[in-house]
């Protein structure tokens, strides 16, 4: 090719020969230019303020992805307080009707699910507690769900469920096996102290069974949802524990509760993974 | 009004797998579960039955005799784990290992579901009415004298039952058969002290003097021991309990121990004289006797130094009242009756008896005393096998063909006997030689009662119930089975019976007032006793005194060297194992070996200095030859053993049982020698002489211990102090 | 002395030996690029074995808990610095001898900081949920643990490759722009076209292109220092006896370095065969690679001892048996083969005779290697198996075929990047060979004229 | 709130064990395990298996070291070299230390480890990604990490077995970190019932599954700020301070009396179970 020149750019461009390269008008090469062309116009502008320029343009850069980060994390408390979302359909061994019970009947939640105010699982009321009532119900009696109810305590005739053979429900509120949830501690802080009453109470976690037949989630039953609770209206007194020298809030997005009085550190919410976690 | 027991079988009913099954999810990606699960709810619950709420039950733990009463967790019908029972006086609510492990026992994948019926060598479901048809059978025609009824130790109301049964034949061959079982003891305390097994209170005792007695690891009652070495460590009257220990092979009790003294095996005896003529406050004729013990002859004969000896006898003078026990390792020889008489001597001459040598209660009800296992009666047994005499034998409750020495060949002469009925959990060694296999309840969902051979402050009878309903639809319990049998010969006196529970509701009902329950009705003492679990009586107490005059008591030189075998072979007692009846357990099979630290293997304990000698280092495999047999398993040097005495751990390497127990470590049973004490007639378990030679393979121990070797290396870990450097007061 | 370059190299010529590599290398390219292939293979097969059992399989154990997957991870870190020594310290330096050789460095660092990437994924007892240890926004409302020096790690490692990415890519635009004119039409004149950013080499461009190439670069350094030093906070903020050790940053550092430095000269000598690149990779450039390399060594070697002094002389017993057991214990082989391949190895290359002489070199520099992977490795194990507690002593230290296979994949994937790169970009910077020969051929005229005045 | 909750109130994040200047309150668990005791029969390493759900590992992988006991009985001999041990042997059982100024927590990536309230260190099953860095700090190693998927695994809980699970306690999967507890399960029960009676935890309320089973009452546990307890009682009188690293035992004059000790005390980790030394008799 051409004769050595020391002037390298130029060389370069005789080498190149540009000016009449075919890729002229290559689509992607025009993209380029106009990719290069945008970032010369802050960067490349050439002369002394360069450097300034670049890093005026780093900056630039961070200070957007701290923004944009901050921001998403605060958004993200939105997540928390999500109101509902549906769980699915159960099948049931048959359709117990909540709606009857609870809002025609007006019978109290506690009624049936004695267990929640004793244990920390809520169980499932013995077959004994349906017959019991239906028992002396004759208006019913024949509906095919009653039917059903008292094959499984009388047995059917096809023989298939034995006498007293407790009703295989499916669960449907369901938590992970590494949660600990205390029926037990929240009616005794919700009815008990608070005296809200039964349905509203169980609704926080339960939804409002009373417009249901089959039970259905209709919360998330997830921690940040958990927690939103707990934050929002809990914080946690020195009876749980002093929050400073905790860890556990330490990670927690949610701001501590300075206590005027004595300026003491509170956190808020549950402060121990333990109280939920096993 | 509802029968109580009928709720509470109802309450035993299992729930929903619920929260063992899914909790197998473990923590694996976080979900909301919905409807993946079925929770099975109760029928008709008792309304103390809560989901979530553990209820505890008191029953009686079957892992060994000791008798401990536990207290069972059971949610959603299954029973979760084993605690002591506080208001035993024997455990006082605490436990063993071998004693949590129960609940392994129950729950065990390899426990027999059906009876089984050889065809061949397969073992071929039947119903129990064939079963039991077949036995009728058999046992058509047979005289009383050609039935021989092998169990363990038995003891209450199965003990009764299992009388009539053999009365209803005529039939006197109960052997009852421990292999592990402080036998010669009991023949010479029941000598000395007119009491087969007197109450021994180390807690009163200022010093105790242990010739090879493991009560912390598996002597008679280990858990009750324990306590009362708690105490006696705590102090006596301000003074801290001192531990001697004289033994061949420490175990864990020599382990404890403030002087753990490795005796040339066999000369225990020897000791306890020479430490009677150290004492010099011995009169008359046994003065005559102990007069040739001088601490020259006996220091040279024992390998215990001189001033050793005196020491011992100086602190025993000094601090009083003290306590000497007589443990396996001096009764294991021919002469091992002549060493505990040595040593219950000794005990006379300090003045224990009657202090922390004590008298103890019985219980009232002398067909409900507990008839000890021992290994004369396996002898016997045997010797019967060998003349053909038996036609019929029942095994229950023991594994001879497993335990038996090798020197006996009992399996061999199990064939002899025309038909075999074995009462099982698992398909074991004895069960597989049986010709028919009857399966057990597990203790956990058995009815029963039982009288432990040592009470430790008054008389009690355990009561077992169960803690859930049945694993598995067809096992029966054993008083069930025998209940039924009875049924075949003396239909009319328990056909009133439904079962066993009935029979034994009646039963303790008849003696109510007996019992203690004179102003209850009926329900409420049989409540009652359920709910304790046991029941303390009054007994008729037996007095200790010491009767045996010494003349006559001569204790042979120790034995001479023996050129061909060199070694004695020491069985090993582990506290989780034992005899190995347990060893399908997985928790047993892991925790490791207190001393050792050593898991699911057998091994050869020697000294260091002999493994040296001969060029052993730890893991080489090392062949153990008796006259008997010979058996391979890895070496461990270990410290806390006489140079003249190898020892291998007794338990493991069974051939058949369960995936737990099957292939693991040997099963030095098979190469004892059958050599028995002169008075008693037990088997010697220490007279074995062994050789050991390398096979030139090696493995790496599996064991707890790390690369350091149980040596903390100058860091401050487990720190000792020595009492002068203590104050121990303000403690107490 | 010799030349670094031949200073009359026509242009045209530079450019297309260059272009050539990125046609027709010799044969054993391809024999390379399979063997890492399969080797790559090898770590995947483990990898999926180990994630579907459990970690067992690699035999690690408690107390061995960590073994070679974090010992591997540190080496690649490592080897990563080396890359920006040459490409941005030098360059700062003025160092033009740097100038053909810097490229495939760069390289070097973005592909080794890949494999140790690869690491940390590999070692993750719950791979699925990797995703907790990163502070992103969640329904939770947590965050990480910002005091965990793992956490400082990821972040450390992730910025740095990142930007040595860029650093790598700013530095290769010119180039770029060259492949783009005289490639034949095709996917790579494609490719070199969207990112050769529409370069026409007009003096504004390489105005701007400069300042920012020196802003990359100034931006790199510190990091560079920073990851390692990062790195080494795992082992010296924790309080285990042999970690807990103040000097260990700039220890890491001088062994990153030195790893660095004998990758280098390995893979000189590679390419220079492969890609025919005897003219432009010249023994003198190796002799001043060769002699750079020497004095990191001597540094390393001194930081070395300063440790196990500070060891020797401390009241820490513990430590001091973990210094006593690496020496004499079960690790005693690898641990003097490190002291071997890492202090004595190296004076071979005090020796003018040996700093050209590539047979030697190449054995000498794979040896520098194994040996700072060796150290990498004592420093992990032995304090895992000797620590604090005697009773945890380990008697199973060893690591299985699992982990194994996955280090010798790594080697793989990392040969694999490699190789790939240098097929498909140029591994020697064009221009800034050019620039050095211009500035060699000025120098040399003005050599002439004086010899003519001397001739008045 | 988030980011500007990080920094605004930094001050408070960074916090230090143990916390003088705001105690534990009003729980603070803790244990004293007496050595003089202990006889080293393994039923509180059985009692825990049976408790918390561990896996039995089998021979080959304990011969790997991958055993999961998480409380142990060590054997220590004598150094000096003597024929034979005659004095015995020494033995400890060793659990995690619940460490106050824990090295564990502080090098958790995901913060899965952390200490609670009422000064515990927990261990969140779920939040573990399984990096092991806690157990490489671990100056005890008593922290065992799940090297398999123990569940899925053979013989390790058949089906019969999993019926005795404890409901109340995780079964462990694959590639998790896990430890002793302080059988929080027990504690956290007692913690509800004791609220809902407007009070707080008893002495003795509470029991770990080893002390329930300690046939000799070596172990004891409790509530160290409740001056009923038993543990407060006998960290006063053997003079051990939760929050020293030196105690009146390491002070020349005086303190030479004392049995109480703590493990590596001189790491400064603050471990919450004190011992009390082994004692052997002088006169013979």
């Amino acid at each position: 090719m051409g004769v050595p020149s020391l002037n390298g750019r130029k060389k370069i461009e005789a080498e190149n020969n540009y000016h009449d390269s075919p890729h002229k008008n290559n689509p992607i090469y025009l993209f380029g230019q106009a990719a290069l062309g945008v970032a010369c116009d802050h960067l490349f502008a050439g002369g002394v303020h360069t450097m300034h320029r670049s890093l005026r343009f780093f900056v630039l850069l961070v200070g957007l992805f701290w923004i944009v980060g901050s921001y998403a994390t605060d958004a993200s408390q939105a997540v928390l307080t999500t109101e509902d979302s549906l769980g699915p359909l159960v099948e049931q061994p048959f359709e117990f009707p909540h709606n009857r019970h609870a809002n025609d009947m007006q019978i109290d939640c506690m009624y049936c699910h004695t267990y929640a105010r004793r244990s920390a699982v809520a169980g499932i009321p013995p077959l004994q507690k349906c017959i019991g009532c239906h028992q002396s119900i004759d208006s019913v009696r024949e509906t095919p769900r009653i039917k059903k109810l008292f094959e499984y305590w009388e047995g059917s005739e096809d023989g298939r469920i034995a006498a007293r053979t407790p009703i295989p429900w499916k669960k449907v509120h369901d938590l992970p096996d590494f949660v600990r949830f205390n029926h037990e501690r929240h009616i005794k802080r919700f009815i008990e102290q608070q005296n809200r009453p039964t349905q509203e109470a169980c609704g926080y976690c339960h939804g409002d069974v009373k417009e249901m037949t089959v039970a259905r989630r209709n919360k998330p039953l997830s921690m940040g949802w958990c927690a939103s609770c707990h934050e929002k209206d809990h914080p946690v007194s020195g009876e749980g524990g002093v929050a400073v020298g905790n860890q556990a809030y330490w990670y927690s997005f949610q701001k501590p509760v300075v206590e005027a009085a004595d300026g003491a550190v509170k956190a808020k919410g549950p402060n121990d993974c333990w109280q939920c976690h096993k | 009004m509802i029968d109580s027991s009928f709720d509470r079988r109802d309450f035993l009913k299992v729930l929903g797998w619920s929260g063992a099954a899914v909790a197998l999810g473990g923590c694996g990606n976080t979900s909301i579960e919905d409807g993946r699960e079925t929770v099975v709810s109760y029928s008709e619950p008792a309304d103390y039955v809560i989901p979530g709420i553990g209820v505890y039950y008191n029953s009686t733990c079957a892992q060994c005799d000791a008798g401990c009463s536990i207290n069972g967790r059971v949610r959603e019908g299954r029973v979760l784990k084993l605690e002591g029972n506080p208001d035993s006086t024997i455990n006082r609510g605490k436990m063993c290992g071998l004693g949590q492990a129960g609940v392994q026992h129950h729950y065990n994948p390899d426990r027999l579901r059906e009876p089984l019926l050889r065809k061949g060598d397969q073992g071929e479901p039947i119903t129990w009415d064939k079963a039991y048809a077949l036995i009728a059978e058999k046992m058509k025609g047979v005289s009383g004298e050609e039935i021989a009824f092998l169990s363990g130790g038995i003891s209450g109301h199965l003990k009764a039952l299992m009388g009539n049964y053999l009365d209803s034949f005529g039939c006197k061959n109960h052997f009852a058969y421990e292999a592990v079982a402080p036998g010669v003891m009991r023949a010479a305390n029941k000598k000395s002290y007119g009491v087969a097994m007197p109450r021994f209170s180390i807690n009163k005792a200022k010093v105790v003097l242990s010739f090879g007695a493991d009560f912390l690891g598996s002597w008679v009652s280990p858990v009750h021991f324990s306590q009362q070495y708690a105490q006696f460590r705590k102090g006596v009257d301000g003074q801290r309990g001192v531990l001697i220990q004289v033994e061949s092979k420490m175990t864990l009790t020599g382990a404890n121990a403030d002087r753990w003294l490795a005796i040339r095996p066999g000369t225990e005896g020897i000791l306890a004289l020479g430490i009677i003529n150290a004492l010099g406050t011995a009169t008359g004729e046994i003065a005559a006797v102990v007069k040739d013990y001088d601490r020259a002859r006996v220091s040279r004969e024992t390998g215990i130094t001189p001033g050793q000896i005196d020491k011992i006898a100086a602190l025993l003078k000094l601090r009083s009242p003290s306590l000497v026990l007589a443990g396996s390792a001096a009764e294991g020889y021919a002469h091992g009756s002549q060493n505990a008489a040595a040593i219950n001597l000794l005990n006379h001459v300090l003045g224990n008896i009657g202090k922390t040598v004590e008298a103890c209660e019985a219980v009232p009800f002398p067909q409900m005393i507990p008839t000890t296992g021992n290994t004369a009666a396996l002898k016997s047994l045997n010797d019967g096998l060998v003349a053909g005499k038996y036609k019929v034998l029942f095994c229950y409750g023991a594994n001879p063909v497993f335990t038996a020495p090798g020197a006996l060949k009992f399996k061999e002469n199990m064939a002899k006997a025309g038909f075999k009925v074995a009462f099982a959990h698992y398909l074991d060694e004895t069960a597989l030689q049986a010709d028919l296999v009857l399966p057990l309840d597990s203790a956990l969902e058995d009815w029963g009662t039982q009288v432990p051979e040592y009470l430790a402050t008054c008389a009690q009878i355990n009561v077992q119930q169960p803690l859930m309903e049945k694993l598995h639809a067809n096992t029966r319990g054993m008083g069930d089975i025998l209940l039924d049998l009875l049924k075949q010969r003396r239909a009319d006196e328990y056909k009133g019976y439904e079962d066993y529970y009935a029979y034994l509701r009646t039963a303790l009902l008849n003696n109510k007032n007996a019992l203690g329950g004179g102003k209850f009705d009926d329900d409420t003492f049989w409540n009652e006793t359920l709910t304790q679990g046991l029941i303390k009586l009054e007994g008729p107490v037996s007095a200790v005194s010491f009767r045996a005059n010494a003349v006559g008591l001569k204790l042979p030189a120790p034995a001479e060297e023996n050129a061909q075998y060199p070694l004695h072979l020491i069985p090993g007692v582990t506290a989780s194992l034992r005899d190995g009846r347990h060893a399908n357990q997985p928790w047993l099979q892991e925790s490791p070996d207190p001393l050792t630290t050593i898991v699911w293997d057998s091994w050869v304990e020697i000294h260091p200095k002999k493994a040296a000698e001969l060029h052993i280092a730890e893991g080489d495999i090392i062949e153990i030859t008796s006259k008997t047999g010979s058996i391979r398993a890895q070496a461990y040097l270990f410290p806390g053993i006489h140079p003249d005495a190898i020892s291998v751990p007794l338990g493991r390497g069974h051939e058949a049982m369960g995936r737990y127990a099957k292939g693991y470590g040997v099963n030095p049973f098979q190469i004892m020698d059958a050599v028995y004490d002169r008075d008693s007639g037990e088997l010697a378990m220490h007279e074995t002489r062994v050789r050991i030679s390398k096979t030139g393979q090696r493995v790496i121990v599996v064991k707890d211990e790390g690369a350091a070797g149980g040596l903390q290396m100058g860091r401050k870990i487990a720190v000792r102090v020595s009492t002068d450097e203590v104050d121990l007061s303000e403690e107490a | 002395m010799e030349k670094d370059i031949r200073e009359d190299i026509a242009w045209a010529k530079i450019n297309g030996d260059v272009l050539k590599s990125l046609e027709n290398p010799r044969r054993l390219y391809w024999v390379i690029v399979f063997v890492a292939l399969a080797a790559f293979g090898v770590g995947v097969g483990c990898e999926i074995y180990q994630y579907n059992v459990g970690m067992g399989v690699a035999n690690l154990n408690n107390p061995q808990v960590w073994g070679l997957y974090i010992a591997t991870f540190i080496f690649w870190i490592g080897m990563s610095h080396s890359g920006t020594l040459l490409s941005a310290i030098l360059h700062l330096m003025h160092a033009d001898w740097r100038k053909p050789i810097y490229r495939f460095a760069e390289a070097m660092t973005t592909f080794s900081l890949m494999t140790a990437g690869l690491f940390v994924m590999v070692h993750i007892g719950r791979l699925w949920q990797v995703y907790y240890s990163l502070p992103y926004p969640n329904e939770r409302g947590i965050w990480p643990n910002f005091q965990s020096p793992l956490l400082w790690d990821a972040m450390a490692i992730f910025t740095y490759l990142s930007s040595s990415i860029i650093f790598l890519y700013v530095g290769m635009i010119p180039d770029l722009a060259i492949c783009r004119d005289n490639m034949h039409e095709g996917w790579r004149k494609k490719l070199y076209t969207l990112l050769s950013l529409g370069w026409e080499g007009t003096d504004r461009q390489w105005r701007n292109f400069r300042v920012t190439y020196l802003t990359v670069a100034c931006f790199l350094i510190p990091l560079a220092v920073s990851v390692h030093s990062i790195v080494a906070s795992d082992f010296a903020m924790s309080q285990q006896p042999g970690w807990h050790v103040t000097s260990f940053p700039p220890y890491f550092v001088a062994g990153a370095l030195y790893s660095g430095c004998a990758a280098i000269i390995t893979l000189f000598i590679i390419l220079r065969y492969v890609f025919k690149f005897e003219e432009y990779m010249t023994l003198p450039i190796l002799k001043k690679t060769v002699r750079l390399t020497f004095a990191i060594a001597m540094v390393w070697t001194y930081l070395n001892a300063v440790e196990f002094a500070s060891v020797w002389y401390s009241h820490d017993s513990a430590s001091k048996d973990v210094l006593i057991q690496k020496m004499t214990g079960a690790y005693a082989f690898a641990w003097w083969g490190m002291i071997f391949c890492g202090s004595i190895v190296p004076l071979v290359l005090a020796f003018k005779r040996f700093q050209t002489n590539i047979p030697v070199l190449l054995v000498v520099s794979l040896l520098l290697n194994l040996g700072m992977w060796l150290e990498r490795w004592m420093i992990v194990s032995p304090t895992f198996s000797h620590g604090y507690y005697p009773w945890t002593w380990d008697h199973d230290q060893w690591p299985s075929l699992v982990q194994w296979g996955m280090v010798f994949g790594s080697f793989g994937w990392f040969t694999l990047l490699f190789m790939v790169f240098c097929k498909v970009f140029p591994s020697v910077s064009m221009y800034e060979v050019k620039e050095m020969v211009y500035h060699r051929s000025l120098h040399l005229k003005k050599g002439h004229k004086t010899a003519e005045q001397g001739a008045h | 709130m988030s980011v500007t909750n990080l920094l605004e109130n930094w001050a408070q994040f960074r916090h230090f064990h143990p916390v003088e200047d705001n105690p534990h309150d009003p729980y603070k668990w803790a244990m004293s395990i007496d050595l003089d005791a202990c006889t080293g029969c393994n039923a509180c390493s059985v009692a825990c298996y049976a408790e918390n759900n561990l896996p039995v590992v089998g021979k080959e992988k304990f011969a790997h070291g991958q055993v999961m006991h998480w409380m142990r009985i060590e054997r220590y001999w004598d150094e000096d070299g003597r024929e034979f041990p005659d004095q015995g042997a020494q033995f400890l059982p060793m659990m995690c230390q619940q460490c106050e100024a824990a090295p564990c927590e502080t090098v958790c990536p995901v913060a899965a480890t952390n200490h609670t309230p009422d000064g515990l260190n927990s261990q969140i099953y779920n939040r573990c990604i399984g990096s092991r860095y806690c157990s490489a700090n671990c100056p005890f190693k008593v922290r065992y990490f799940n090297w398999y998927d123990y569940p899925t695994t053979d013989n390790v809980w058949p089906a019969e077995m999993t019926q005795q699970l404890n409901p109340d306690v995780t079964v462990r999967g694959k590639g998790v970190m896990e430890k002793c507890t302080f059988c929080v399960q027990r504690i956290s029960a007692a913690k509800v019932t004791a609220k809902g009676e407007g009070r707080t935890v008893r002495e003795g309320e509470v029991q770990t599954a080893c002390q329930q089973a300690c046939p000799t009452n070596a172990i004891s546990f409790g509530n160290l700020i409740d001056p009923e307890a038993k543990v407060h009682k006998q960290w006063k009188a053997q003079q051990v301070e939760l929050d020293k690293e030196e105690q009146a035992k390491d002070k020349e004059e005086g303190g030479s009396d004392l049995r109480g000790y703590r493990i590596f005390e001189e790491l400064r980790p603050y471990p919450s179970v004190m011992y009390l030394e082994r004692v052997r008799e002088s006169a013979i």
